[in-house]
């Protein structure tokens, strides 16, 4: 039997290629063009400092003169990992969960709901989420633990933020799911949860795992909620109740003061984190790789 | 015997499941409802006609939100005009021209999962060094909304390529033994059986571009005037949001009158796009003959 | 454009426009708004800087247009830095700067337009009053962690400081005469209205944020108390007669020579005409 | 100089999937108008074959076709053929039916108009007639607008061959069309292709033994050895069901039959 493989036509129509490469070519292009931009505004701090300070240097100090100044990044991208990585570990399972209540477990009517309030929190810009954060979620943290703005208040921002992405996008993967995958399971007699591991969980996997990276991405790269929540202290948190500062965050409190040097530093941060990002993103490229899938 | 503990044991964790699913669901709308009670609190006393369609006054403390209306929707426009021709386009490429692992399709798809983690910010200033500044668009609804299509760009190609995905190889299949060109077997076929899923992915881009903020501040700017064209500098809601609840004293609840407007215009406008998705799909498949 | 089917000869002419509907529309908006391409101004300001400023300028800026037809003046924002940089540059004609011009700066011209000064602020429950200098370096520096120490209920001090950079920060500093390595803060935070919403939600917090906002969110209700410094009340009256000691020029600042129309607008904004703008603002007038 | 009798023929046709050969040295003829069944067990390659009679290994970029099969003494192989023309020359029906996601009657007017019909009540016309061939017309004439995929299974095998009909093929792939079909379905499209004898050149690759009898004018039997398809014999069916030449047809046949 031929295989139903709808790749490469052999012989493809050559105009809509050409359309297709050539539109995709500028989406590249739009890549190359901001890691340019990023990579000539952190030259200067680069050149100057050499990539090690942005280890070594006990602190953050850029705008004390001369000598004085420190530049360490570590803690910065601790908080950056940190946070992010709470998020994405919260925000997947609730993403997944949300979309088999929307699919299988909740009424079909309610489902529909379920996907309406999720795309409106979706637009909600994160300024307001931050603003909710700040007045209502860190208060109620500091009855527990004080100082309330915390690694932990910015990780439940950052899982409300990115919860949308998760929950809709699993929920677009779950609905792949052939009717007659399901319909076979149901013929054999499995239950949901049967259904639920040998033929769902298989074949949206691709899909559920978009959906987590595309939520990373939005959490790594998510400023003012953080910003508003998680206190913004420079230091590799001990506990969740600790304030942290991402990458984030501090190019969004320091860029619009920062002069020379100090605005270059601020850049290396950006680049420090598209690093990150291509790292969690050729992981999840590997992952996809892996044997069982598809 | 062993067969029906299996099955008693299949049956508690179907239960369990089926709890953590209305867990999970309940403290998702649960949170929803308290933020979105929370605006409704605040704002809600400030929302009328009025508030739409006047002009703001003494920095945004009264008065209403027109100009800045105006100005999301033309970015919004611009965003959209830009970003899904190229999305759809990338997307279709990935999805039907590059299957594989290795070549030019997966460095294509790497770059734009890592493109959707630079911060907004960082899309503002190279926004406004490259639009802004160096094509000469200045501060301008056109420089807002092209680095907005630059930052909805990977969301909407992944989104899209899972949806183009998603579709049974054998429509393409059938459409290619009837010796459809490739070209009317995407566009009449393959398009409109994904076009929920194109939907999901167009919402999730409006969604962002909609609530962004920072790289709206310095592309699109802060004039809160009625725009004149699309070169002129226009405030968006979520950059008004934020300059009333950050820099203006006494502007909270104007702030939240505004993020209730926002929010009920992304429900509009996904509303709209779910529908037109599935009026189109409808359009084709019931057209009788 | 690719979203839509290819038109269709003479087949489902009622789907084709259905289709086309809303790309009309969308056409339509953008000719109309390009269309108002033609309208040109006699003359464009354009300003661009610090935050704080930013509300003030564009309400001057309003009024100015008003008076002055003819004349567009576009205000942007995004930090004092940025203002400076970009009245250096020319991306703008003048810069919006919330502080003092450092030596470095001097051959930029600066003009004032208002003073905002800076206070200390603590949540409204929090039974302490006043916090003498030494005090406050001690805190500052994480020497006195409790408020019992100064007087005050059995709880750890919430220090709240703001970022590098802010001239804010760097007014405190100078005054107490800190060094920012040195200081242990508990939170830090941007914006001043940040600040004030921190401050509020915590009843242990200590911050310090622009007397404006601040006296004008206590009136309103917000739970904050603004405390003297060194026995002088953080309000307007001190601050426009001199007698407060943390106070901040908000400038306009330019890089000479003046472009056309900008010293009658310098003029106008720093005149006596826009003080009843500045006093809505919550900043004080400069003196005449 | 070709005999006129003769609509397809491939000649020393090998398949290799990802370097892996699929189907070795296979020579077939298909005479015009007549039903060649091709028999054989699963895994010898009988499909793969049939797929290449109108180009569609082309969508399979790991698929390696090596020979050479002509269409009215055209050869269809070539580079720079016009692969569209002749998919719509040579039509295709496969096991399990594939409707297009479209409603009843866009399924048979979307390919014309695309095959350049111009006039819409042409192609409703032509539409209609389809349908009528098929037998379909009369169930489904009240409701052409809804989803094809509402129609049962039989019906839904009517509609693929009906739209591969309207297109007016010269020769008609059948890849096994009745197997996932119930016993009543499965005799009215048997009955089709039946009906069709003479005016289409069929090829039908089936599993079911009585079917091929009652069909075909000439018969084909695919065999494999290491995994490797081949055509073991072929012939007409009076001569191959009654008198099989090689001991592995005769082996086959009666295999079945017992």
């Amino acid at each position: 039997m031929l295989k139903p493989s709808s790749s490469f036509h052999r012989h493809p129509d050559r105009p809509l290629l050409w359309t297709l490469r050539l539109l995709s070519a500028v989406a590249a292009l739009i890549v190359a063009l901001i890691l340019l931009f990023v990579l000539r505004e952190a030259w200067p701090a680069l050149h100057q400092l050499g990539p090690l300070r942005f280890l070594h240097d006990p602190g953050w100090h850029p705008a004390a003169g001369g000598a004085d100044a420190q530049y360490g990044l570590l803690p910065m991208l601790a908080g950056t990992l940190l946070s992010s990585g709470g998020a994405v570990l919260l925000a997947a399972p609730l993403g997944l969960g949300s979309a088999l209540f929307a699919t299988s477990y909740g009424p079909p009517r309610l489902g529909g709901l379920h996907r309406q309030l999720l795309q409106v929190l979706g637009g909600i810009p994160s300024v307001v989420v931050g603003f909710w954060g700040l007045v209502v979620l860190t208060p109620l943290i500091r009855q527990w633990h004080p100082p309330g703005q915390s690694l932990l208040a910015g990780i439940l921002c950052l899982t409300v933020m990115i919860l949308p992405t998760t929950a809709l996008l699993s929920e677009q993967a779950v609905r792949e799911v052939p009717a007659e995958s399901l319909q076979a399971a149901a013929a054999l007699g499995l239950s949901r949860r049967a259904t639920l591991e040998g033929v769902v969980l298989p074949v949206a996997r691709g899909g559920l795992l978009s959906a987590v990276i595309l939520a990373s991405g939005r959490a790594l790269g998510e400023t003012m909620a953080v910003l508003m929540v998680a206190g913004n202290v420079i230091q590799v948190p001990a506990a969740v109740f600790d304030p942290v500062r991402t990458l984030t965050a501090n190019i969004a409190l320091e860029l619009g003061y920062a002069l020379d040097l100090h605005r270059a530093v601020l850049f290396v941060g950006g680049l420090v984190l598209m690093g990150v990002v291509a790292v969690v993103m050729a992981l999840a490229a590997s992952l996809q790789r892996s044997p069982g899938h598809g | 015997m062993a067969s029906s503990g299996a099955a008693c044991f299949d049956r508690a964790i179907d239960t369990a499941l089926a709890l953590l699913a209305w867990l999970v669901a309940l403290l998702v709308v649960g949170t929803i409802g308290w933020i979105v009670a929370d605006l409704l609190r605040q704002g809600l006393p400030r929302l009328s006609w009025a508030f739409l369609v006047e002009l703001p006054i003494d920095a945004g403390r009264s008065g209403g939100i027109r100009p800045i209306l105006i100005s999301t929707l033309l970015i919004l426009g611009v965003c959209l005009a830009v970003s899904v021709p190229i999305g759809l386009a990338t997307a279709l490429f990935l999805a039907e021209f590059q299957r594989g692992h290795r070549g030019f399709g997966p460095l294509v798809r790497y770059s734009l999962d890592t493109l959707a983690g630079v911060p907004s910010i960082v899309f503002g200033l190279f926004g406004n060094a490259f639009f802004s500044i160096t094509l000469g668009l200045g501060f301008s609804i056109l420089s807002g909304g092209l680095t907005l299509a630059c930052m909805v760009l990977p969301l909407l190609i992944r989104s899209m390529e899972t949806a183009l995905r998603a579709v049974p190889a054998e429509h393409r299949l059938a459409a290619a033994a009837l010796g459809l060109p490739q070209r009317v077997s995407l566009l009449h076929i393959v398009l409109p059986a994904a076009a929920p899923g194109l939907a999901v992915g167009l919402i999730l881009g409006i969604g962002r571009a909609l609530a962004e903020t920072a790289a709206l501040l310095f592309t699109s700017g802060y004039v809160d005037r009625l725009p004149g064209s699309l070169l002129d500098s226009g405030r968006a809601l979520s950059v008004h949001i934020f300059d009333l609840a950050m820099n203006v004293p006494g502007g909270a609840s104007q702030a939240a009158a505004t993020a209730l407007v926002l929010v009920a215009l992304v429900l509009l406008i996904n509303g709209f796009t779910g529908w037109a998705a599935q009026r189109w799909l409808g359009s084709l498949s019931s057209a009788a003959l | 454009m690719a979203l839509h089917p290819k038109p269709v000869p003479a087949h489902g002419a009622r789907r084709r426009r259905r289709s086309v509907i809303p790309w009309t529309v969308a056409g339509l908006a953008v000719m109309s708004a390009l269309g108002g391409c033609g309208r040109t101004s006699d003359l464009k300001l354009s300003l661009s800087g610090s935050s704080t400023v930013a509300p003030l300028a564009a309400e001057i800026a309003k009024r100015y247009e008003a008076s002055h037809p003819g004349t567009r003046v576009d205000v942007q924002t995004g930090g004092s830095s940025r203002g400076i940089a970009d009245a250096r540059t020319g991306t703008a004609q003048i810069g919006l700067v919330s502080r003092a011009l450092k030596p470095e700066e001097a051959n930029l011209q600066a003009t004032t337009i208002a003073i905002d000064g800076i206070a200390l602020i603590v949540n409204a429950a929090n039974p302490v009053r006043s916090l003498s200098d030494g005090q406050i370096r001690s805190i500052y520096t994480g020497s006195l962690t409790n408020w019992r120490q100064v007087g005050g209920a059995d709880a750890a001090i919430t220090v709240v400081t703001k970022a590098e950079g802010r001239s804010t920060l760097e007014l405190f500093l100078e005054h107490f005469r800190l060094d920012n390595r040195r200081i242990r803060a508990s939170v830090v935070i941007g914006d001043n209205q940040q600040g004030i919403l921190t401050v509020a939600a915590d009843p242990h917090a200590l911050g310090y944020v622009s007397i404006g906002t601040a006296s004008q969110e206590a009136d309103a209700g917000t739970a904050i108390r603004l405390l003297p410094l060194a026995g002088i009340a953080p309000s307007l009256e001190n601050v426009r007669s001199g007698r407060y000691p943390l106070s901040r020029p908000l400038n306009l600042v330019i890089q000479p020579p003046a472009a056309a129309g900008v010293p009658p607008f310098l003029a106008y904004a720093s005149s006596s005409e826009v003080n009843d703008l500045v006093e809505a603002q919550f900043f004080v007038p400069p003196a005449p | 100089m070709t005999d006129p009798d003769l609509c397809l023929e491939a000649c020393d046709l090998s398949v290799r999937y990802g370097g892996r050969p699929a189907v070795s040295g296979v020579g077939l003829q298909a005479r015009r108008g007549r039903i060649l069944a091709i028999v054989g067990p699963s895994g010898c390659g009988k499909s793969t074959v049939l797929a290449c009679f109108n180009r569609l290994h082309d969508l399979n970029p790991a698929c390696d076709l090596r020979g050479s099969i002509r269409l009215d003494g055209q050869e269809i192989l070539r580079s720079g053929l016009d692969v569209l023309a002749l998919r719509r020359r040579v039509g295709l029906i496969v096991q399990r039916p594939n409707p297009l996601p479209l409603s009843i009657g866009r399924n048979l007017t979307f390919p014309l108009r695309h095959h350049g019909m111009g006039r819409r009540a042409d192609r409703q016309d032509a539409a209609r007639q389809a349908m009528q061939r098929v037998g379909l017309w009369e169930e489904v004439k009240d409701r052409l607008g809804r989803p094809a995929s509402e129609l049962s299974g039989g019906q839904q095998q009517r509609l693929c061959l009906a739209r591969a009909l309207v297109l007016e093929p010269e020769v008609l792939l059948l890849d096994e069309p009745c197997s996932a079909l119930d016993p009543l379905a499965s005799a009215v499209v048997e009955e089709l292709v039946a009906s069709l004898r003479g005016s289409v050149t069929i090829l039908i690759v089936t599993h079911n033994l009585a079917q091929a009898r009652r069909l075909a004018d000439d018969v084909a039997v695919f065999w494999n050895r290491d995994g490797v398809g081949y055509l073991e014999e072929q012939g007409s069916a009076d001569a191959v069901f009654a008198a099989p030449r090689s001991p592995i047809t005769a082996a086959y046949l009666a295999g079945a039959r017992g």
